[in-house]
């Protein structure tokens, strides 16, 4: 047997050092790059499959670490993290495909740092190695933004950076307190999760740890008010970060939030979840209405992002098993639909040098199979049904009803409010008269087609046939949240 | 019983053609024969009817058959939410299907004509035949998240079909249009849904179980739900004031037009209440509002209906209007009634939109009615259908309109809802001036021109629906005519009919009748010769312009929300939190200068700093270490 | 009782012509005023019976450096302009005479706790031989590198005297 | 009588005088001859203290101080030398070249 977390998670980061030391070829990086990402694939389609829905962790691999200090390297898999670790997975060879064209090595080495990291931070179940691996993500998007970013990108690149950098530095800080106070509790190191749950700590003391964490997740999210950083990083980032940004590391941001702040402080999450809900619950509006009048293709799509974020974090908080089902049902499906958005608006980028909404259009007209695929892929995060978004949407509206009238009404206007910007964006894009940016609009390549054609094919079947899907977390997750002490109280 | 999986077939069929027919398009463009994408578009729903047909024969064979579901497979099934994708079909849903399959088959034939040698020939018949799939699973679904899934493709289709000719920004604002407030109805509607399952679905989400659970809901509840299931009507059937889309709908192919007014989707609201028909006759205070909405929506429509010079926004308001007269029904408990009246519009709405599609195509895509004037010769065929369905909608007996409208007007009478009556009365003149005035002023002009030629594919389906608008109406005759209602019995839906004496009927039907004719002899006084379009005075003005409700719109939401976006993604996040961190951050760069004043260079401050920190220590140590 | 006498009159010569050295204008006053303290350094020096310490200050502190610095000055002809105008001088200090007590309290202090022993004269303690012993047995490598760094500073101050005549 | 310790206190006061002069003096010949005489304060307790425990390691630590000062003594006069040529002044404060820059941008 074959270690396979290690694997998916080192084989890039492998690969890379690999390339680098032999200093190989533009060619064969891209090569060795979607063959690594292949391979990871192919490991987590059979994680997949064995992948056992009653038991609750699975493929645990544990070994000390720095033994001194108690620092284990202990990763694992749970309906908690399995659709982060199938979307990291299936996204990150088809960003390689769509980004074929370009020759940066630097790009192609930090993607593939990149891949490793996030898939890292997905699986770690030690605090300190879930820091190691938080850190280290941000740093290859770090050197793309700054490298191959766009307009104004080291003013954005470094808005990030400092946001991202303090909201983790908390949570650093909230890490070592825990374990100093295991320590004293006990008298050996640990930094193991199950180890520093439910620990005695005063209100007083939760609250300040738990404000560390949440500082650093709700950055990266990121949740009203931190979130200026994201219209200006997704519009300088290229696509490739932007696919991970959105797709990937903001949802691993959500995840933290159920990962380490619920398992941790349980007891507590149950009165903190309404000061986080408010938040959220603004930011699934502010985001969707101050998406309508954005001019930069990206930036738009940028708030949209946020907005469906905070819905995923509402699922979250409401605490009941239709809520958190759903929630991690839109995990997945929001990162295919805006990580195939993105690459489109990529392709866009490519072959119009243009990002203003009001200077494209006509694209129908011109190229049929894109304009297809960008309807399709707009339409699935609008969350029309038959795809996936539907049912996540669909699910975590319900539990916001059972949650609260209130609440339930504003998730529900997420209906409303991604579609008026979309269908206003796809009038002045897709549609219309062709302009002068658009008059030379080519159709989709071969590799861009193999890239977009299996997500739009996941998208469908997640949300024609969802059972089989949401059958591999549900029951781990209902029987977490019924065992937990939130439904007891209740 | 062995048929029940024949469901799944007939709603799984149109979608699986138009995957096949989206793929065959994607990959070969026109280069396929119009032929090919015809056989499996039109293959495809023909098919559907066949077997609806097979099935509704069964139903009228065994009496003792109600209904037959079939389940397909699990689609949820997290707690108490289990949603199946399972197919439920009662006599309700048989006549919606017979006739959605069997009128969507004959516009789609239609269609094949009229969409002949369009580049996005596969397209449109992949859309259409989703469209029908969409509107097939909306019936057929056995549970409100199946309905709400149609509900919503339904819509979605509308929008790819009013925008088809995407060239156009003002269609694609068109379309846009129709799925945003499609979707504010969806969004009132699946609030609803959820309300419903919150409240009644512990022993399943299915129709059955609701039916049985909905008594112990309480009453408050109940009358929210049933408001909230019918916002989302109000959207899908544009009543008020939801309706501002279906005008704008026209921008479409007129094939779009028929099947979303005949056959499809606008009928989805009047399916749907109907279909929970077991809440609304629990909240008879909603029906009362439903059906005040309807009349309403009548009265309007008639009123824009009369001012238009354009064909297509003319039978747009007549759908509305009928669709009006559909909602009262629903609303004062005559489901049945509701539906029938469904039914009979679908064909003469059916044959008007394409008689128009005939006309417009004939006289090289002009719309106007007052250029379309032609000489009645010179489209025969169309002329007589075309007669046939305006008699209809204007409920001249014996023809379909007359027997199912004037069901719709007794019973406004007999529930004592006489302000409903008046309406709807009114407006029933209303609809016979404004149909014969398109009718006498197209077809009653004495020019010959040269027409462009038109397919038979186009003239066939006229003449099939033409026999339908002509007599579906004596599938329910009235008791008092000596018939028995047979429909309204057949379809065993819940009503709460009010019964009228005889003598009562006979003079509401008579005041009817005169009214109708009154509104036919205005209209040929004016129009038959020497038609002349409305002046523009002030009145005139306000009709035409649809009493400028678009115009609300716009001022009262559009502009609101978009100063609103300014407001958060350049003002609030710019200007305010993006200020506040830079603040934040020059702040912090000039306590840095400040500080670095210490470094100034000169090697004596540096010895001075050294010095003062030697003190210091040494002041501590003198002091405070004994 | 010659010790005492001399002991006070050479520390009172050295701290004067310290306090002289750091209060003159004129940079020549201030070198001639630090050779007197030198010169009394010196002769404290051989109070504590070190005569080769005493012997190298006189020659190589008193003499060489201070000359050479005389030297230069003279060289330099330096001018009234070229001297820092010092305004505040005796203000500057006198207060940091006061700031600085507190330290030179405390050191004075720490020094109290060494053992009293009196400072008689040793026949033969430091003297040249003595101290060349253990300069060259105990002490050799240092004394090479000091050679080393004393070479180093030669080539320095050659080089910069070199960039100066090349500019 | 005179102990061996009052020589340290005397070199102390020396030191002190030198610090002074460090600080409150800008004529760079001064500065110097400050630096200077704190050395030989060091090397006046380094003999003390030869004395004090009659060892001569001390002593011998005294001699190399002289000898660096007599190469301090040479490079400082070159530099010394260099400066004035340059600014024609002995003032120290107009040797500030370590100072900070003024601020370019804001960001």
């Amino acid at each position: 047997m074959i270690p396979i977390l290690s694997t998916m998670i080192f084989l890039p980061i492998v690969t890379t050092m690999f390339l680098f030391m032999t200093r190989s070829p533009i060619v064969i990086i891209k090569y060795a790059a979607l063959l690594s990402s292949l391979i990871v694939l192919l490991l987590s389609v059979k994680l997949f499959n064995n992948f056992d829905a009653t038991s609750s962790l699975q493929f645990v691999e544990k070994y000390q670490w720095i033994d001194k200090y108690g620092i284990t390297y202990h990763i694992g898999v749970d309906g908690y993290n399995l659709m982060i670790v199938m979307a990291i997975a299936i996204l990150m060879p088809l960003i390689y495909l769509t980004l074929w064209k370009r020759n940066e090595k630097g790009y192609w080495y930090n993607l593939l740092l990149v891949q490793g990291a996030v898939m890292g931070a997905t699986v770690s179940f030690d605090l300190i190695l879930f820091y190691l691996f938080w850190e280290t993500m941000l740093l290859p998007i770090f050197f793309i933004m700054g490298l191959y970013g766009y307009e104004d990108k080291i003013y954005s690149t470094l808005k990030f950076t400092l946001y991202t950098l303090l909201g983790s530095l908390l949570m650093l800080v909230s890490i070592l307190y825990l374990a100093v106070e295991h320590y004293n509790l006990t008298g050996t190191w640990s930094f193991l999760l199950n180890d520093l749950k439910a620990m005695p700590l005063s209100t007083e003391e939760i609250f300040w740890v738990f404000a560390g964490f949440i500082f650093a997740f709700g950055i990266k999210i990121p949740l009203f008010p931190f979130h200026t950083w994201l219209p200006s990083a997704y519009a300088t980032a290229p696509s490739g970060a932007v696919v991970v940004l959105s797709s990937i590391m903001a949802k691993i941001g959500v995840y933290a939030i159920w990962r380490f702040l619920f398992f941790l402080f349980p007891q507590m999450l149950d009165s903190f979840a309404p000061y986080l809900l408010a938040p959220a619950l603004i930011g699934l509006i502010y985001f969707g209405i101050g998406a309508i009048m954005q001019d930069n293709i990206k930036r738009m799509f940028a708030y949209s992002s946020g907005s469906h974020l905070s819905l995923i974090l509402i699922g979250l908080l409401l605490l009941n098993p239709y809520g958190w089902n759903g929630s991690i049902y839109l995990i997945g499906a929001h990162a295919l639909s805006s990580g195939g958005l993105f690459l489109m608006v990529a392709m866009l980028y490519a072959r119009t040098n243009n990002k203003n909404v009001n200077e494209l259009g006509g694209i129908a007209s011109q190229a049929p199979l894109f304009s297809i695929f960008f309807v399709f892929f707009s339409l699935a995060i609008v969350g029309i049904p038959g795809t996936s978004g539907f049912v996540a949407e669909l699910l975590i509206i319900l539990g916001a009803f059972e949650h609260s009238m209130l609440v339930g009404i504003i998730s529900a206007t997420t209906l409303l409010i991604a579609m008026t910007f979309i269908f206003w964006m796809l009038q002045r894009v897709i549609f219309g008269q062709t302009q002068k940016s658009t008059e030379n609009f080519y159709d989709l390549q071969k590799n861009e087609l193999v890239a977009l054609v299996p997500i739009a094919l996941l998208i469908l079947i997640m949300g024609i046939m969802p059972q089989p899907f949401i059958e591999k977390f549900e029951p781990t997750i209902t029987d977490n949240l019924k065992s937990s002490y939130i439904l007891e109280a209740k | 019983m062995t048929n029940s999986s024949l469901l799944a077939f007939i709603v799984l069929l149109p979608f699986a053609s138009s995957l096949f027919l989206g793929i065959l398009y994607l990959l070969f463009q026109n280069k396929i024969k119009e032929l090919t994408y015809s056989i499996f578009g039109i293959g495809s729903v023909l098919t559907s009817s066949i077997l609806t047909l097979y099935i509704a024969t069964d139903f009228f064979q065994n009496e003792n058959l109600n209904h037959l579901s079939y389940v397909a497979y699990e689609w949820l099934h997290i707690e108490n939410f289990i949603i199946n994708v399972g197919f439920f079909a009662d006599k309700l849903s048989i006549v919606m299907i017979s006739f959605i399959t069997v009128i969507g088959t004959l516009i789609h034939i239609y269609a094949a004509g009229y969409m002949h040698k369009d580049e996005g020939f596969g397209k449109f018949f992949a859309f259409f035949n989703l469209f029908m799939g969409s509107m097939l699973l909306l019936v057929l679904g056995d549970n409100p998240i199946m309905l709400f899934i149609g509900w919503e493709g339904v819509g979605l289709c509308s929008y790819l079909l009013i925008s088809y000719y995407h060239k156009d920004a003002q269609n694609v604002k068109a379309g846009n249009k129709a799925f945003i407030l499609n979707r504010i109805g969806d969004f009132g509607f699946l609030i609803g849904m959820l309300l419903l399952f919150l409240y009644a679905g512990t022993n399943g989400f299915s129709y059955g179980a609701l039916e049985a659970n909905i008594a112990s809901v309480s009453p408050t509840v109940l009358t929210s739900i049933a408001l909230l299931l019918f916002v989302g009507a109000m959207g899908k059937s544009a009543q008020i004031p939801l309706y501002v889309w279906l005008p704008d709908a026209m921008a479409g192919p007129t094939p779009v037009s028929a099947l979303i007014h005949a056959a499809t989707m606008v009928t989805a609201g009047v399916y749907m209440v109907a279909r929970f028909a077991f809440i609304y006759n629990l909240t008879p205070e909603v029906g009362i509002f439903i059906a005040y909405i309807g009349a309403f929506s009548a009265l309007l429509a008639a009123l824009i209906a009369a001012h238009q010079d354009d064909i297509k926004k003319i039978l747009a308001y007549s759908t509305m209007s009928q669709l009006g007269y559909m909602f009262v029904a629903a609303g004062l408990g005559l489901y049945s009634g509701a539906i029938f009246h469904v039914f009979t519009h679908a064909f003469f709405k059916a044959l008007l939109f394409m008689g128009a599609g005939v006309l417009i195509v004939a006289m090289h895509h002009k719309q106007n009615i007052f250029e379309l004037r032609m000489h009645r010769s010179l489209l025969p065929i169309t002329f007589v259908t075309m007669l046939i369905a305006t008699l209809a909608i204007s409920g001249v007996p014996p023809f379909a309109g007359f027997f199912s409208k004037d069901a719709i007007m007794a019973q406004a009478f007999a529930s004592g809802q006489y302000g409903i009556w008046l309406i709807t009365t009114f407006t029933a003149l209303l609809t016979a001036y404004y149909m014969f005035r398109l009718f006498f002023t197209v077809f009653f002009g004495n020019r010959n021109i040269h027409l462009h030629e038109i397919k038979q594919s186009m003239q066939l389906p006229l003449i099939i629906l033409a026999v339908g608008a002509a007599f579906a109406g004596f599938l329910n005759i009235p008791h008092f005519l000596g018939g028995d209602i047979q429909f309204s019995h057949w379809i065993a839906i819940a009503d709460r009919a009010e019964h009228l004496s005889v003598t009562t009927e006979w003079i509401l039907t008579l005041v009817n009748v005169t009214l109708g004719a009154v509104g036919i002899l205005f209209a040929w006084k004016n129009f038959a010769y020497n038609p002349m379009p409305s002046d523009q005075s002030v009145i005139n003005v306000v009709f035409m312009r649809k009493f400028y409700v678009d115009e609300l719109y716009e001022l009262l939401f559009v502009k609101n929300i978009r100063r609103l976006s300014y407001l958060f993604s350049t003002l609030i996040d710019v200007k305010l939190i993006s200020e506040f961190i830079r603040a934040a951050s020059a702040g912090y760069y000039k306590l840095g200068i400040l500080t670095g004043q210490v470094q100034n260079g000169n090697v004596r401050f540096y010895a001075l700093y050294m010095t003062l920190g030697v003190i210091g220590m040494s002041i501590y140590l003198l002091e405070f270490v004994k | 009782m010659l010790i005492e006498l001399i002991f006070i009159a050479l520390s009172l010569i050295a701290l004067i012509s310290a306090l002289g050295m750091i209060s003159f204008h004129q940079p020549i006053n201030s070198v001639l005023s630090f050779i007197v303290t030198l010169l009394s350094i010196a002769g404290l020096f051989a109070l504590l019976s070190s005569s080769f310490i005493f012997i190298v200050q006189v020659i190589i502190y008193a003499g060489a450096i201070m000359s050479l610095i005389l030297f230069v000055i003279m060289f330099l002809n330096i001018k009234e302009e070229n001297i820092p105008n010092e305004p505040k001088k005796a203000f500057w200090i006198s207060g940091s005479l006061i700031a600085i007590s507190p330290f030179t309290i405390l050191l004075i202090n720490a020094l109290k706790t060494i053992p009293q022993k009196e400072a008689t004269i040793i026949n033969g303690f430091g003297s040249i031989e003595a101290v060349g012993r253990e300069l060259f047995s105990k002490w050799v490598l240092p004394f090479e590198l000091i050679s080393i760094l004393l070479l180093i500073a030669l080539l320095g101050a050659i080089v910069l005297a070199n960039k100066e005549s090349t500019q | 009588m005179i102990f061996v310790t009052d020589y340290m206190i005397l070199a102390v006061l020396l030191f002190s005088i030198g610090i002074v002069g460090v600080v409150s003096r800008r004529n760079i010949i001064v500065l110097y001859m400050s630096i200077e005489l704190m050395l030989n304060a060091i090397n006046l307790i380094f003999v003390a203290l030869s004395r004090q425990y009659e060892q001569l390691d001390t002593q011998v630590a005294a001699l190399m101080i002289i000898a660096i000062a007599a190469a301090e003594a040479a490079l400082f006069l070159a530099v010394m030398v260099l400066l004035f040529r340059n600014r024609r002044s002995l003032d120290a404060n107009v040797f500030n070249l370590l100072r900070q820059k003024e601020a370019t941008s804001n960001d």
